[in-house]
C-alpha cells in the first residue's frame, strides 16, 4: 500500500517551506517517528518526523526545493507486515493468516521453507531485543539448538561487523548546496565527556537558525581557503559627517550608520574589482561574475545571525539606504521579514562595532566569494602629516576593517587593492561622494 | 372519577382573644404566669419607648436611618417570649423589640444604626442571628439551623421573622417548602404590617390571607390578630410545643399594622391616607394589654408609672453608653478585621496601604 | 497509590472527611441516590444516610441559604449546585450573607461552608451549562474561589476547603472531570488555599493558568519547548481568590515575559486582575507586554462552536511566540 | 449522566475484557502504561467467563462426575441414578463465574486498569465514542482491539433470543433438560455442549457437514471420541449440510434428504454450532486506517499492530485459531510492543484441547498440516493400554503420539487422546518451545504410574525400546 507523505500545514499562515535537508534514501525502511527531512518556512527550520512506518519508495522533491501546502513530498510503502526478518512460520494458523496477503508472498513463503532454528522461546525473545537473526548465529547446544549465550556472543561481535562489513549509507554526493540550504551537521563520533560531572549543566536544542548557521559556517569554512586582510580606517572626518547628517537622515525615518557608507565604498570596489562580486561554479568550471552589487548586512537578532540582503546598493541614494537598511534590520529582529529580502547576495559586510569588537575575521558567506568585517572606531593616538611634511601626534577616530576572501577565486594583491579602495572612500567623504558619481 | 371536594390535612383559623375594645374570649384566654407578663410588658414598653426615642435622635441628626416598630410590639413580643435561651432567633430588620427581649442591648442597636460594625455583634450566649436587610433571605437560615438542630437532635427550635412583602420573594418560598420537606423545627413568623414601603398588601398576594400560603406547603397554618398580645402568645405556645415535639414547622400571620413611616428617610403621606393610619392607631397593642393587665390586677397603674420612668432611665443610660463607646471606636483599620478568619496576604497590603494613607493624615494634622 | 479521575477523587475527599467529622453533611440536588449528575457523590448515601446527603428540592437559592444556617450553628456543610451556571438564583445567599456573616457579627458567626460547582466548557453541554463565571466569586470580598486542575490538586484542594474557616466557592471543571486519571494517595492530603502552584519550570516565559486550562497551557509549553527551545513556566493559580501574587510575581521576575490564560471572557476577567498585580510588582523586570489568552467577551457559544472560543493550544503559543517578538 | 461529554484521556485503550483484551491491558498496566479496558459485560472475562469456556467446562466437569459414576459401577462401587437439580447446578455455574469475575475485578483495580462498562466504536485513529457509559468518549495513544468473535448463524434462520435455537451461550444457560436435542455442526462446541446434555438425560442428534467429527483434528485422535460419542448420541450424520431450521412454539423441524426425498425431524431444541465470525463490523473501523479481510477478520502483523499504526488487534477478531490461551499472548505481546519492547508472536507449539469424554489435545505440528504441507515428519504412537495407570483408572481406549523431524529427531507436534489430555499436553509444548528431541523426553525421568509417561514412552519408541511395550519391528 502506498501512502503519500504531503506538506503539512505547519500553521500560522504559513504555506510554502523550503527543503532544507533529505535524510532518507528510497527504498530506506523508516518507522514513524524518524526524521524525514529538514524544511524551512519563513517562520523556522523544522525537523519532520515520519508519521508512517514504513519504505521510501518516491522522493518528489529534491533539497533546496520550494514545496507549497498540500504538495507531494515523498510516498512510502506502508506495508502492514514489515518486520524484515518474521519469525520462521511453524504453521501455526497465525502465521497461515499473515500469508494471505499478497505483498508479502514472496520473502514468507521463502522464509517457510527454511525450518525454524531450534532456539527456546527466552532465547528467541532475547535475539528479537539484540536484533539478531536466529539463522546467522552458529549453535552450540545439543542437536543444533541455539543458546542465550550464542546469541548473545554474536551480538557482541555484531558492532564490529557491521562496522567493516557493511558500508554505511553513503553520504548524498557533494554537490555545490545554495547557501540556504546546507545539509544537516554530520553528528559527530567523539563522545562528550559527562560534563554534569563538574557541575551544573543545562541541555539547550539545537536547533533551527543555530543548526542552520552552523551547517552554512562548517561549509564555508571547509570549502573555501579563507585569507584575511586587516587594516585600520581614519573615520575622524566621516563621523564629523555623520553627526552633521544623522538628524535628518533619521527624519526620513532611516539611521545614518557606519554600515552605509561602507555599502557604498564596497560598492565602487565591487565595481573596480568584479572578482569580488562572483561565484565559483566548480561544477561547470567556471567563475560567475554577477552584474548586480546585492549587499548582505549581518545582523544580530534573538534567535541568531540573520543576513538580510539590500539589492541594487550601487543605484540608491544613501538616504534610500538607510531607510532600507533600518527597515531589513527590524523586520529580521521582529522575524517579519519575507523570505525574498534574504536571498540573493553576492558580498556581505559585517559590522561588529557596534558591540564594541575590535580587530576580527569574518567567514565568506559561501558562494560568495569575500566579506567585509568592521571593528568598533575608538579614539587613538594618530600620526599626521601636514602639507609641509610635518608629524603629529594627534587623538583620530579609528576604525578597525578586515577583508577575508576566496583564495580560489581572487589574489592578496587585488584584495589589498580593493580594500585600499574602500579606506580611502572612508577616510575622506569627499572621496566618497566622487566615487560614487 | 368525578369530582369532590379534597379534604386537606391542615385548616386555617383566625385567632383573637382580646379585641380592641377589651373584650376577653374566657375560654381562649391563656394560662400566663404574672412573672411571665411582667416581662412582656417590659420587652414592649422598652420596645414602644426605645423606638421612641430613636426617632427623636435620628430627627437630632444623632442616630442614621431606622425602621421604626411602633404599633407592632405584640407581634414580636408574644412571641419570642416563648423561646428559650437555646432556641433560635432569626430576625429580619424591623424586630428591635424582639432583639432587645433575646438580650441584644440598646447599645448596640444604636451603634448599629450609627453606622458601626460592632453594632451587629450578637452576645456570648446569645444563639441569634444579626438582623437581615435582603427580604426574605434569612427565611432559609432559619431552616439551616432547624436542619442542624434536628441532626444534632436536639429539642431547639428556630423562629424566624418576615413582612408581608417577603411572602412575594423566591426564599419565602423556597424556605417553608424545604422545612415542610424536612419537618424542619421553624417557627415562620409573619408580621404582615399591610405596607411594604409603598406598595399594599392587596398589590403584594391576591390570597385572602396570608396564613394560607402555609397549605401549599403542607404545613399548620394560623392568622392571628397580631395586635393582640394574647392571641399572638397562645398560637406561637403552641407552634412551638409542635416544633419542639418534632411535629415540624408552623406559619403564623400576625395581622398588625405599621403606624409608622418605612425608615426614617420615608414619608408614607404620600401614599396611604391618614384616616387608615388613625383607625389602627385605635387598635394599639401596648394600651391593650396594658388596660389587660390592670382590669386583671396583676399590675396597678403606679406600677405602671414606676415602669416608664425605670425604661426612660434605661434607655438613657443606653444612649450614654453608646455615645462613650463610639468616641473610642474610631479605627478605620477595623473596616479589614473579621472578613476571613486570617487577613490573606493581598488584603494585609490593601490595609497597610490605608494605614499608610492615615499616617500621612495624622503627619499632615501634626505638622498644619 | 490508585489512580483516579477528577470524580472518583472528590469523592475520595467528601468520604474521608465525612468519616471524620461528623458535623460534615452534603446538600444538593439528585446528590443521594444518584449520586449527583457527575457522580461526585456516588455511594455516599448507602454509606453516610439521608440525614447526612441530603437531597434538596430544586431550589438552588435554598441549598446556599440553609447551608448558611447549618454553618453558623456549628456544621460543615458542603452544597453541590449541580451547574454553576444555575449558581446565580443563589447568588444573593453568598453575596449578602456567607460572605459577610462573620464581618458583620465581628467574628461571632461565621459560615465554614463549601459551594462546590461543576464550570466551564468542552463537554459540548447544552447553554447555561458551559460557563466560567469565577470572577464573580474571585470579586465577593469575604468569600474564598478554589479552582483545581487535576484529580490529585481537587482532591487535595477539596479537603482544605472544608476544614477551611470561611465560605468556599469550589470550582470543578467539567472538562477534567473524567479526562485524565492521576495517581491520588488513599492517605490524607491536603493543599493550601491560598498558594499557587509551579508546574511546569522554565526561565524564558512564565505563562499563567488555572482549571482547565491547564491541560492546553502544558501541552502548548511542550511545543514551545520542543520546536522554539523556548522553556515556559507554568504556573497553575489553584486558587483565585485569595490570590497568591508572590509566585507569579517571582517567576515574571526570572522570565520577563507572561501570558495568562482563562477561558473566562476577557473584560474584567481574572487576567485583568493578574495582569495589574505583575504591572505593580514585576514591571521593571518585563521585556514585552504581558498577553492574554480568554474566551471572548461573548456568551459562550452552543458547543458546536465551542472549540473555537476556548483557548486553544494554537492560540496559547501564538501568544507565548508574541511575547517573543515585541520588544519593549 | 445527564450532561455533557465526558472525554477521557488514556495511553492505551483496550476494547474489550475477554482473556486477550485483560491479557492485554494487566500487562500494558504492568508496563507503566495508563490503560483504560471497556467491554459491554458489567464485568471482565468476556465471553470465556460468561458465556463460553467457564460455564461450559464447569458443567463438563459435573458431566465427567456422571460419567465416572456410571463408570464406578464395574469397578464395585454403584452411586445410583444421578438425581439432578437445574436450579442448583445455574447457581454453581454462577458461583464459578463470580469468584473469577471478582478477582479478576480485584486484579484490574489493584494495577489501576479502568474498567468501563460501554460498547465502543471509533470516530478516528485516535479517539472512540463510548455508549452506555459515565464517559462518553477517549482518546489514547494506543489502541488494542479485542473484541472476539460471535457464533456464526444459519442465514436462512433467525435465530429468536431465548427461543429454542441455540447458539452456546444460550445452550449455557441450561434452560431446561429437553428430551431431544438436535445439535448442527460436530466441531468442539458441538462435541462439548451435545456431551453435557447427553449426560443430562437428553437425546442427542449430531448433523456435520463433513464425512467424519472435528475436521480438523487428526483423525486417529478422534477416533475414540467418535467411538464414544456414538454410543452416548442418540445419532450423528456426517456429510449432512443443514440450510435452514424451522421453529415452533413447541419444537424445531429440520429437513433432510434421504434417499432423494426430504424427511422431516422433530426437535425439543437445537443448537447451532456451526463456526464463529469476528465482531469487527460494529467498530467504526472505516474511521480508522484498519484493514479487514474479506471475512471480517482484522488483518495484523507479528506485533499484532493493524494497517493503523496506532491500532493493535488481538485474539478472535484477527482470526486463527480462536482460543482464550491464544489470545492472552497476544494480548501480553500488543501491550509489550506497545510499551517499546521488542516482541513478537512467535509460538510453535499453541495447545488445543477438546473437553469431550476421552479427551483430545494437541500441539504444533499436526499429521494433516504436515502432509499438507510436504513436510517430512516421523510419528510414533503410545497406546494407553499399555499404560499400568490407564488400567487402574479404566481408560484404555486413549493414546500419546509424537511428531518428529526424522533428520534431527526434534519434537515437531504431539497429540494425546484420553483423560487428562488437557494437562498432558503442555509438556509436549514445553518440549517443542525448547527445541528438545524425543530422546530428551525419553531420558527425562517420568513417575510411575501416571499418565505423563505415556509421553516419555511415545519418546521412547523413537529409540526403539518403550518399556511397557513391544515396539513392531519394520
Amino acid at each position: 500500500m502506498t501512502t503519500s507523505f504531503r506538506l503539512p500545514d505547519l500553521g500560522e499562515g504559513v504555506h510554502e517551506a523550503e527543503i532544507l535537508a533529505l535524510p532518507v534514501t528510497i527504498g530506506q525502511a523508516v518507522a514513524e517517528g524518524d526524521v524525514i527531512m529538514e524544511i524551512e518556512t519563513d517562520k523556522a527550520a523544522v525537523e519532520i518526523p515520519s508519521p508512517y512506518t514504513g519504505t521510501v519508495q518516491e522522493i518528489m522533491v529534491k533539497v533546496g526545493d520550494m514545496a507549497v501546502v498540500g504538495d507531494v513530498l515523498i510516498t512510502f510503502a506502508t506495508d502492514t507486515v514489515q518486520d524484515t526478518a518474521p519469525p520462521p512460520g511453524d504453521g501455526s494458523p497465525h502465521q497461515k493468516k499473515k500469508e494471505a496477503k499478497p505483498a508479502d508472498q514472496q520473502p514468507a513463503a521463502q522464509e517457510r521453507k527454511r525450518s525454524p532454528v531450534p532456539a527456546s522461546p527466552s532465547t528467541r525473545r532475547l535475539a528479537r531485543e539484540l536484533d539478531v537473526d536466529l539463522y546467522a548465529v552458529t549453535p552450540t547446544g545439543t542437536g543444533g539448538i541455539v543458546t542465550k549465550e550464542d546469541v548473545e556472543a554474536y551480538a557482541k561481535k555484531k558492532p564490529a561487523l557491521d562496522a567493516t562489513g557493511t558500508v554505511p549509507e553513503p553520504p548524498a554526493p557533494a554537490e555545490p548546496t545554495p547557501a540556504e540550504a546546507a545539509p544537516p551537521l554530520p553528528a559527530g563520533r567523539t563522545t562528550l565527556p559527562d560534563f554534569s560531572r563538574w557541575g551544573k549543566i543545562e541541555r539547550r536544542p539545537f536547533r533551527s537558525i543555530r543548526r542552520a548557521t552552523a551547517a552554512q559556517m562548517t561549509s564555508s569554512w571547509t570549502q573555501i581557503p579563507h585569507v584575511h586582510c586587516q587594516d585600520d580606517v581614519d573615520i575622524t572626518k566621516l563621523e564629523a559627517f555623520r553627526q552633521k547628517h544623522k538628524s535628518e537622515i533619521e527624519a526620513a525615518g532611516g539611521r545614518l550608520t557606519m554600515t552605509l557608507f561602507a555599502i557604498k565604498a564596497v560598492a565602487t570596489a565591487l565595481k573596480n574589482y568584479p572578482y569580488f562580486n562572483a561565484s565559483l561554479d566548480l561544477q561547470s568550471q567556471e567563475i560567475i561574475i554577477k552584474r548586480f552589487f546585492n549587499i548582505g548586512i549581518a545582523v544580530d537578532t534573538e534567535k541568531g545571525l540573520m543576513v538580510p540582503v539590500i539589492k541594487d546598493v550601487d543605484r540608491k541614494s544613501i538616504k534610500e539606504l538607510a531607510v532600507e537598511v533600518h527597515g531589513a534590520i527590524e523586520r529580521v529582529r521582529t522575524g517579519t521579514h519575507s523570505r525574498e529580502e534574504m536571498q540573493g547576495g553576492t558580498f556581505t559586510i559585517t559590522n561588529a562595532g557596534a558591540l564594541g569588537g575590535s580587530h576580527f575575521s569574518a567567514i565568506i558567506n559561501h558562494p560568495e566569494v569575500a566579506i567585509l568585517g568592521l571593528g568598533q572606531g575608538r579614539m587613538q593616538p594618530a600620526v599626521v602629516t601636514d602639507e609641509r611634511g610635518r608629524h603629529e601626534i594627534v587623538p583620530r577616530l579609528i576604525m578597525p576593517i578586515v577583508l577575508c576572501f576566496d583564495h580560489r577565486v581572487v589574489d592578496g594583491a587585488d584584495a589589498v587593492r580593493f580594500l585600499r579602495l574602500v579606506i580611502d572612500a572612508l577616510e575622506d567623504p569627499d572621496e566618497l561622494l566622487m566615487t560614487m558619481i | 372519577m368525578g369530582r369532590k371536594h379534597l379534604a386537606l390535612t391542615n385548616n386555617i383559623d383566625h385567632l383573637s382573644i382580646l379585641d380592641e375594645n377589651g373584650i376577653l374570649d374566657l375560654e381562649l384566654e391563656p394560662e400566663i404566669t404574672n412573672e411571665a407578663h411582667l416581662k412582656m410588658l417590659h420587652a414592649m414598653l422598652l420596645g414602644r419607648r426605645f423606638d421612641e426615642r430613636m426617632l427623636d435622635l435620628q430627627r437630632q441628626g444623632r442616630i442614621g436611618t431606622f425602621p421604626p416598630i411602633k404599633g407592632q410590639e405584640a407581634a414580636q413580643i408574644g412571641t419570642v417570649a416563648l423561646l428559650r435561651d437555646s432556641d433560635w432567633l432569626v430576625p429580619a430588620f424591623r424586630e428591635t423589640a424582639a432583639e432587645i427581649m433575646r438580650g441584644r442591648s440598646m447599645e448596640s442597636v444604636l451603634l448599629y444604626y450609627n453606622g458601626y460594625n460592632e453594632g451587629t455583634i450578637i452576645a456570648e450566649k446569645q444563639r441569634d442571628m444579626p438582623m437581615s436587610v435582603p427580604v426574605a433571605s434569612q427565611i432559609l437560615h432559619a431552616v439551616g439551623l432547624g436542619l442542624a438542630a434536628q441532626y444534632r437532635k436536639t429539642e431547639e427550635v428556630v423562629m424566624t421573622f418576615f413582612g408581608d412583602g417577603a411572602t412575594s420573594e423566591g426564599d419565602f418560598h423556597e424556605g417553608l417548602n424545604c422545612a415542610a420537606v424536612y419537618q424542619a423545627p421553624v417557627i415562620f413568623v409573619c408580621q404582615n404590617n399591610q405596607w411594604a414601603i409603598s406598595v399594599p398588601l392587596a398589590r403584594q398576594t391576591h390570597s385572602e390571607t396570608l396564613a394560607q400560603k402555609a397549605l401549599a406547603y403542607g404545613m399548620p397554618g394560623i392568622q392571628i390578630d397580631g395586635n393582640d398580645i394574647l392571641a399572638v402568645h397562645a398560637a406561637t405556645a403552641e407552634a412551638v410545643d409542635r416544633a419542639r415535639s418534632g411535629g415540624g414547622p408552623t406559619f403564623i400571620e400576625c395581622v398588625t399594622y405599621r403606624v409608622m413611616m418605612h425608615t426614617t428617610a420615608d414619608d408614607p403621606r404620600k401614599y396611604r391616607s391618614e384616616e387608615e393610619v388613625e383607625a389602627w392607631k385605635k387598635k394599639d397593642p401596648l394600651l391593650r394589654y396594658q388596660q389587660y393587665l390592670l382590669t386583671k390586677d396583676i399590675v396597678a397603674q403606679n406600677d405602671l408609672d414606676a415602669l416608664e420612668a425605670e425604661i426612660k432611665q434605661q434607655i438613657q443610660t443606653a444612649i450614654d453608653r453608646a455615645e462613650e463607646q463610639m468616641q473610642k471606636l474610631g479605627e478605620p483599620l477595623a473596616m479589614f478585621d473579621h472578613l476571613y478568619a486570617e487577613l490573606p496576604a493581598s488584603l494585609a497590603k490593601q490595609r497597610a496601604e490605608l494605614a499608610h494613607e492615615l499616617d500621612d493624615i495624622d503627619r499632615e494634622v501634626d505638622h498644619g | 497509590m490508585a489512580k483516579m479521575t477528577m470524580v472518583e477523587a472528590l469523592n475520595l475527599a467528601l468520604r474521608q472527611e465525612m468519616a471524620k467529622d461528623d458535623s460534615i453533611l452534603l446538600l444538593g440536588q439528585d446528590i443521594g441516590r444518584d449520586g449527583g449528575v457527575f457522580r461526585v457523590t456516588d455511594h455516599l448515601l448507602d454509606e453516610f444516610g439521608s440525614e447526612r446527603v441530603i437531597d434538596t428540592p430544586l431550589a438552588e437559592a435554598a441549598i446556599v441559604g440553609m447551608s448558611v444556617g447549618m454553618a453558623v450553628y456549628g456544621l460543615k456543610p458542603v452544597c453541590e449546585i449541580q451547574f454553576s451556571g444555575f449558581s446565580y438564583q443563589n447568588f444573593h445567599q453568598l453575596e449578602n450573607h456567607a460572605a459577610r456573616m462573620r464581618w458583620r457579627t465581628q467574628g461571632r458567626l461565621s459560615v465554614p461552608m463549601v459551594m462546590r460547582a461543576p464550570y466551564g466548557g468542552g463537554v459540548r453541554a447544552l447553554e447555561h451549562h458551559s460557563e466560567s463565571r469565577e470572577a464573580y466569586w474571585a470579586h465577593t470580598p469575604g468569600l474564598k474561589m478554589v479552582i483545581p486542575s487535576g484529580p490529585r490538586s481537587a482532591r487535595a484542594l477539596l479537603v482544605s476547603a472544608i476544614r477551611d474557616p470561611d465560605p468556599v466557592i469550589f470550582y470543578e471543571a467539567k472538562a477534567l472531570y473524567r479526562a485524565f486519571r492521576e495517581e491520588v494517595p488513599e492517605e490524607e492530603e491536603t493543599l493550601p488555599i491560598g498558594k499557587a502552584h509551579i508546574a511546569r519550570a522554565g526561565d524564558d516565559l512564565t505563562i499563567i493558568a488555572y482549571g482547565a486550562m491547564l491541560r492546553p497551557v502544558l501541552e502548548a509549553a511542550e511545543e514551545l519547548q520542543q520546536t522554539e527551545g523556548i522553556a515556559a513556566e507554568v504556573i497553575d493559580l489553584l486558587t483565585l481568590s485569595p490570590l497568591d501574587e508572590s509566585v507569579m510575581v517571582e517567576s515574571v521576575k526570572k522570565t520577563g515575559r507572561a501570558v495568562v490564560v482563562h477561558e473566562a471572557p476577557r473584560s474584567f476577567g481574572p487576567g485583568a486582575e493578574i495582569v495589574t498585580r505583575l504591572m505593580e510588582s514585576a514591571f521593571y523586570y518585563l521585556e514585552a507586554p504581558i498577553e492574554r489568552v480568554t474566551g471572548f467577551d461573548i456568551i459562550i457559544p452552543y458547543f458546536s462552536r465551542e472549540k473555537s472560543y476556548l483557548p486553544s493550544v494554537k492560540r496559547i503559543k501564538a501568544a507565548a511566540r508574541k511575547t517573543f517578538n515585541t520588544s519593549i | 449522566m445527564v450532561m455533557g461529554d465526558m472525554q477521557m484521556s488514556t495511553d492505551l485503550l483496550v476494547i474489550g475484557g475477554g482473556p486477550g483484551g485483560y491479557g492485554a491491558a494487566f500487562r500494558a498496566a504492568d508496563l507503566g502504561l495508563d490503560v483504560i479496558m471497556v467491554d459491554p459485560l458489567p464485568r471482565p472475562g468476556g465471553l470465556c467467563l460468561h458465556k463460553g469456556c467457564i460455564p461450559s467446562k464447569t458443567f463438563l466437569h459435573v458431566t465427567e462426575l456422571i460419567i465416572d459414576a456410571a463408570r464406578a459401577e464395574k469397578m464395585g462401587i454403584g452411586f445410583g441414578r444421578p438425581k439432578i437439580d437445574l436450579a442448583a447446578m445455574r447457581a454453581w455455574k454462577e458461583q464459578v463465574i463470580d469468584s473469577i469475575a471478582n478477582s479478576l475485578i480485584t486484579l484490574a483495580k489493584q494495577r489501576g486498569v479502568l474498567l468501563v462498562q460501554g460498547t465502543a466504536r471509533f470516530e478516528s485513529s485516535t479517539s472512540v465514542r463510548i455508549s452506555g457509559a459515565d464517559i462518553s468518549g477517549v482518546r489514547f495513544k494506543h489502541c488494542i482491539i479485542a473484541t472476539g468473535s460471535r457464533p456464526l448463524e444459519l442465514s436462512g434462520t433467525p435465530r429468536i433470543a431465548g427461543g429454542r435455537i441455540m447458539d452456546s451461550a444460550a445452550a449455557l444457560t441450561l434452560p431446561d433438560i429437553p428430551k431431544n436435542l438436535l445439535v448442527v455442526g460436530g466441531g468442539y462446541v458441538g462435541l462439548e455442549l451435545g456431551s453435557i446434555y447427553a449426560a443430562l438425560g437428553c437425546q442427542v442428534t449430531l448433523l456435520e457437514r463433513e464425512n467424519r467429527l472435528l475436521a480438523q483434528v487428526d483423525a486417529d485422535l478422534v477416533q475414540p471420541v467418535q467411538e464414544r460419542l456414538s454410543s452416548l448420541f442418540a445419532d450423528i450424520r456426517f456429510g449432512v449440510q443443514v440450510d435452514a431450521l424451522e421453529e415452533q412454539s413447541h419444537g424445531v423441524t429440520v429437513s433432510l434428504p434421504r434417499d432423494g426425498k426430504i424427511e422431516q425431524h422433530q426437535f425439543d431444541r437445537a443448537l447451532l454450532a456451526i463456526g464463529r465470525i469476528p465482531n469487527s463490523g460494529e467498530l467504526g473501523l472505516e474511521q480508522t486506517e484498519v484493514q479487514i479481510d474479506s471475512r471480517g477478520f482484522i488483518q495484523i502483523d507479528a506485533q499484532q499492530q493493524t494497517t493503523d499504526a496506532r491500532i493493535f488487534a488481538v485474539g478472535d477478531v484477527v482470526g486463527g485459531v480462536m482460543l482464550a490461551h491464544k489470545a492472552t499472548r497476544e494480548g501480553r505481546i500488543a501491550a509489550e510492543v506497545i510499551a517499546g519492547q521488542k516482541s513478537g508472536f512467535d509460538a510453535r507449539a499453541l495447545p488445543a484441547v477438546v473437553y469431550t469424554d476421552p479427551q483430545i489435545s494437541w500441539c504444533g505440528l499436526t499429521e494433516q498440516q504436515a502432509t499438507a504441507e510436504n513436510t517430512p515428519y516421523a510419528v510414533r504412537k503410545f497406546p494407553w493400554k499399555y499404560s499400568s495407570r490407564a488400567q487402574t483408572m479404566g481408560i484404555t481406549d486413549g493414546f500419546t503420539k509424537l511428531l518428529t523431524d526424522p533428520q534431527t529427531g526434534r519434537i515437531l507436534g504431539a497429540g494425546i487422546a484420553g483423560r487428562n489430555a488437557e494437562s498432558l499436553i503442555s509438556e509436549a509444548a514445553l518440549a517443542i518451545e525448547m527445541g528438545a528431541l524425543a530422546e530428551d523426553l525419553a531420558l527425562t525421568i517420568h513417575p510411575h504410574p501416571t499418565l505423563s509417561e505415556t509421553e516419555a514412552e511415545a519418546a521412547e519408541i523413537f529409540q526403539g525400546s518403550p518399556t511397557h511395550m513391544l515396539p513392531s519391528r519394520k
